[in-house]
């Protein structure tokens, strides 16, 4: 086994982690990640790690543009909010652009990891897609998935490859349907369309 | 500073091969470190010896090779190495200080590094991680994967 | 120069490229391609290759799940409507989940761009990130970017890293404003608030 | 089918290779393809000896060669070759027929080939795209990148 391969393991170990994933994008993982850890730091020491390395939203969300992290004995020191930490790449790269080949960015989330000072829970933030984010966490834990999508028919469609993917590889996903109405002087509008799709999908797996 | 993650991540993954094959002692590991890392030696070694206390590699030593990388531009077909873009890396370690993105993640190259002859970001880094290259077991010398 | 890569030069050659982008996943990248695409299409013979091809979702725009792309002496058959072609993954691969390490992600695009009978104009419909699909289309042709965003913070502040770097490639991106606003009873409700941060960038790029 | 595809994408990258080079007539070329795509040789030789004519490579033959594929698991670390995997291979291509999705597009093999040990689709192969591996040029032989 690699170094870094040893010590992302090792960080992951023993802690409860999660993944906010979906293949779709802009449904809001980003979001319900921050919302998600947020919550869970008001008891314990959590970690959002934020995996998007193109986008890296949480340094967005929690108002850290061009903020760089400290570098200790222990790794990287996370942005602190409480008792909630955020990893972001946002905070190695400032606010670069990240513009990387696709072989290159299993490197450099298994490096982030790696080099994270965590707390006991752990969410990742995922990118959009299918690939090596998922990959490389089935490979480094056991995860639990919470797998966003909003109710517009292509994204249940695409939420829905994914689920079939996590329930093969043995996995139970918990769903969120964001975005699923928009309060219009106390009606509810659904710009993304009924639940149809979402009710469907959600009685398949 | 992070070579105290890197020291701690070379020790477990050499502690776990040594698990895997019944082997209660260790006399040396050798690894490789991509040079454009620019990874301390002092630190990393001083960490080493403090970590290893009570594990399997308790009286081994380190020995540290460094690689280097070769650039290849999948946009034109430009090979290069380090010292064509010595420049700009120097530039880039300039901006961010100690703890620079090559030197934390290797594996971002790409996006600090373009083809010196076309200005691309396309390039293939070769090697790019850090890696066990042999382990010392009692005057024996294998290789864990 | 490799003969799949000489071949999608060729096939890229001499005619009009459009890349609807934006590092930005659900801003409307795929609904936007696939209507400017329909309304190039009123005129002139127009090719939408949809390189997402974990999303796929120019399929189920079109209601071409499940379908299966022909292959004849010319290379990979568009789904055809009237003069417009469309070319997705999905009718490769029907209707699977397309799992994939990021270091195989530009050969299949390649080999997607490569296979397709196109016509005068072709339409990219690409997937969020800064990635393989930029890079790769960067070397193959010289494309004209539509850039898409919705007007929140953090869409406008991703989409700002991919302009920087089309502006330092040479490039002049069309930025086109998505989900602006819903009509809320004859009223504008602006969900991703305001257009500050659209105003503020446009005026930058 | 596409294998006439397959055939225009080595005749342009050989043509445009003949003309960096100043060259008139190419005697031969030598292809190498990812043995798993099956493509159909009869096929692809008809479609270079019709695209050819007109070309400078006119005269030329066209020899090929299968390679081989080697599956590594980035999972579990097996490595694996095509004899370990035909099964799953076979029912893939049963699904789709003729123009099956590794025949069209060999870059996709991970999504469709799980490593036989662990089940992981996160596997490596290598090799995985058609090559030139040799072009002669009146008697002598040379190699277009
Ligand atoms: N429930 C919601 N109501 C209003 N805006 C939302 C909601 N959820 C997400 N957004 C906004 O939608 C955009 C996409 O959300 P984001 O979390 O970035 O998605 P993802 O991470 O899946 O790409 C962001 O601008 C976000 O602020
Ligand atoms: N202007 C709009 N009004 C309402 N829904 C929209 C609009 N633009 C896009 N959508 C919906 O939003 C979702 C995301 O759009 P999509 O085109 O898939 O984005 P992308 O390709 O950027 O990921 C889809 O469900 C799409 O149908
Ligand atoms: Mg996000
Ligand atoms: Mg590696
Ligand atoms: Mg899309
Ligand atoms: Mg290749
Ligand atoms: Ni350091
Ligand atoms: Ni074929
Ligand atoms: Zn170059
Ligand atoms: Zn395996």
């Amino acid at each position: 086994m690699e170094p870094l391969e040893a010590l992302a393991r090792t960080k992951l170990s023993n802690k409860r982690v999660i993944a906010v994933m979906s293949a779709k994008g802009g449904v809001g993982k980003s979001i319900i990640s921050a919302l998600l850890s947020l919550s869970f730091s008001s008891s314990r020491q959590t970690t959002l790690i934020d995996l998007d390395i193109h986008t890296m939203a949480s340094t967005k969300l929690f108002g850290l543009e061009g903020k760089v992290h400290e570098v200790n004995k222990k790794g990287i020191v996370p942005f602190s909010f409480g008792k909630l930490g955020v990893i972001s790449l946002g905070g190695i790269v400032k606010d670069r652009y990240v513009v990387l080949p696709g072989s290159n960015t299993r490197d450099v989330m298994q490096s982030l990891i790696a080099y994270s000072d965590v707390g006991e829970i752990i969410v990742f933030d995922l990118p959009p897609g299918l690939g090596d984010e998922v990959l490389l966490l089935e490979h480094l834990t056991d995860f639990t998935p919470i797998v966003v999508t909003i109710p517009s028919k292509v994204s249940v469609k695409v939420v829905e490859y994914l689920l079939r993917y996590l329930k093969e590889r043995g996995k139970r996903p918990v769903l969120v349907v964001n975005m699923a109405y928009f309060d219009c002087n106390g009606k509810k509008a659904r710009p993304f369309g009924g639940m149809d799709y979402v009710k469907n999908v959600s009685e398949k797996y | 500073m992070h070579e105290w993650s890197v020291a701690e991540g070379i020790l477990r993954s050499v502690i776990e091969w040594a698990k895997e094959n019944n082997l209660d002692s260790v006399r040396k590991v050798k690894v490789a470190i991509p040079s454009f890392t620019f990874l301390e030696l002092d630190i990393l070694k001083e960490a080493y010896d403090t970590l290893k206390r009570g594990t399997v590699l308790e009286k081994s030593s380190l020995e540290v090779v460094y690689k280097d990388p070769l650039f290849k531009c999948r946009n034109c077909g430009n090979t290069f190495n380090l010292n064509q873009v010595l420049g700009e890396l120097n530039e880039v370690r300039e901006e961010f200080g100690e703890e620079y993105p090559l030197h934390l993640v290797p594996g971002l190259a790409p996006a600090f590094i373009k083809c010196p002859k076309c200005g691309s970001n396309d390039v293939e880094v070769s090697p790019q991680d850090i890696t066990i290259e042999e382990v010392e077991v009692n005057g024996t010398a294998g290789s864990s994967g």
